[in-house]
């Protein structure tokens, strides 16, 4: 099955943005594709490479870039999101690229199920 | 359909407006919401109610997390992140009520 | 894009305390460009989103709410507000910036169950 | 002691945490909250009796641009952001319950 | 910094679920390094910051719930729970990894009414 | 009057940074000083200069700056809030730092009131 995601949170703050990524990990173990994940409102914050944890903790942003290494997975995060909060081509991460929202509703319609995680 | 609550029920009216619209189908508890699916708290007389007209289910990785994994009521399905996949794939559309 | 799908929005939240309201605008003109079907309902405080008469002046902020007015041209028809959620916030049909259709709980429910899409905001 | 709620009362705890646990003194609501202070609203009676004990205090501002400036609770003080500012010089110490 | 101010931690969030309970201990034992009177209260959701036995590995986030039995190392000692949300939740004080004085909600009121700065989290 | 004020919540999803913002501006006009800003938690994501909302709306991060540079309001933004969200002194925008923790105590310490805006 082919799985959309969306993600509106951003990383730490909330759990949103683990849940969903453990999910996609759960999906891909099982045989499903995860054919997008949608960054959205706050959740564009995913997608900064400045990011810098603590070395005991999680590093949510790597975590979502090698997810789309591994398996393909099309990290999308919202332009106009993404320009009211600081996310450019500048500060983006691997694996994430900058479109539209019509890339949200492609993912509605070209899916088979979209789960949104947020706050 | 797949009802997906991620709040605090004690605290946010998700559940309970999730509870007052939706028909049936399934509920999946994660993040926050797991509280709702343990023994001895103020909602469980509600929660065993709706267990009428829906299968709960709760996602035990979150439950753990919070110390409560001992604490499920009976008829609650526990599941794992597999199964919450599982869940979406099975119903038909599901909703998160953010 | 030949099938269309059935797409919901489902607007809890109250305005301009959180940017929901306006980025769910957003995404339902976009839907109706891309041909879907699409429903907008208000539930919760929700329903606010939709009261007459804001003024955004004093906090500085986009008066977005014209914006319900001008969904009619894009062909987007399909707006439903739960009953309980009006009636629990003194809340009439009057009171609402576009005409709706007012649905009890359980006929919310039942549409949601027909649909393809949800998307929460 | 002033009490600050940003939250709606009719979707989350916060106005009704506040009133179960703070003494007296007074309350400001802002943001979201504001709905709390409006007429033929579910909550009004709670509004009403909590003002035995609290001025209750609400942010025009945040009020005007939800549209409903015209249907304040007799009783609820209608304050600007000045007020507000005043509200917190003026009390020994504030808390925001987020 | 010659004078002392009552500093009051009011924690009424869930853990994990959001990143503020994890907050809240790190500016609570810098406060209590600042030489300040320290309270931390917990009432709401906050009351399940303290419950025994979580276990974070499923989620793969920090258990940082051990960090409340160092409390006592760096002097923090005042820990009040609002009985009231213990009850709603089914919990007792068997059920929480630290010492803490149960107070009722009129109990806490008058403790927050005596704070020089209540920090929410 | 000397204020300190908490900011918890990042620029436009909620309205927490407007309320706080509103709440200085008017703290200023009534003669009281704005003391310190301490961004914390997401709201370390007001104080990047990359932002770029639409031309209709407000401009929230450059709106703190300029009350930094008229009223010597001093912005402090958390350290280790800001590292886990990728705010560094590389897209720092004028008129905030980065700084500990100690400097909300210190805001707690030193000004006759601290005041909270977050979710």
């Amino acid at each position: 099955m082919k799985f959309g995601i969306v993600v509106n949170e951003g990383p730490y703050q909330h759990q949103a943005s683990d849940s969903a990524y453990l999910f996609c990990k759960a999906a891909i173990a099982k045989g499903h594709t995860v054919w997008r994940v949608f960054f959205y409102h706050d959740g564009v914050n995913n997608a900064t490479k400045l990011t810098d944890p603590p070395q005991d903790d999680r590093h949510i942003v790597n975590r979502w870039s090698k997810l789309a290494e591994e398996h393909g997975v099309d990290l999308v995060v919202c332009v106009a999101a993404a320009m009211r909060r600081g996310i450019r081509d500048e500060n983006l991460a691997a694996g994430f690229r900058i479109s539209g929202l019509g890339q949200l509703v492609e993912a509605g319609t070209l899916t088979d199920r979209l789960v949104t995680f947020g706050d | 359909m797949l009802h997906i609550i991620n709040k605090s029920a004690l605290s946010n009216g998700s559940f309970e407006s999730c509870l007052r619209t939706a028909e049936s189908g399934e509920i999946l508890l994660i993040e926050d919401a797991v509280y709702a699916a343990t023994k001895g708290s103020a909602l469980e007389a509600k929660v065993r109610e709706a267990m009428g007209r829906f299968k709960i289910n709760v996602l035990m990785p979150d439950l753990e997390a919070r110390g409560l994994a001992d604490r499920v009521i009976e008829g609650v399905s526990p599941v794992d992140y597999g199964g919450f996949v599982d869940l979406v794939a099975g119903n038909k559309n599901c909703q998160s009520w953010l | 894009m030949s099938d269309v799908k059935k797409f919901m929005f489902v607007n809890r939240k109250a305005p301009h305390g959180t940017i929901y309201a306006l980025e769910s605008l957003e995404v339902v003109l976009i839907t109706a460009a891309f041909d879907q079907d699409v429903s907008l309902v208000f539930l919760d405080d929700g329903v606010y989103q939709l009261k007459k008469g804001q003024q955004t002046k004093g906090i500085e902020t986009k008066n977005f709410s014209t914006t319900y007015r001008a969904l009619d041209g894009y062909d987007i028809e399909k707006l439903y507000v739960e009953k309980e959620s009006m009636d629990a916030r003194g809340l009439t049909e009057d009171d609402l910036l576009v005409d709706v259709t007012v649905l009890t709980s359980k006929e919310m429910g039942a549409l949601m169950g027909q649909q393809d899409v949800v998307l929460s905001f």
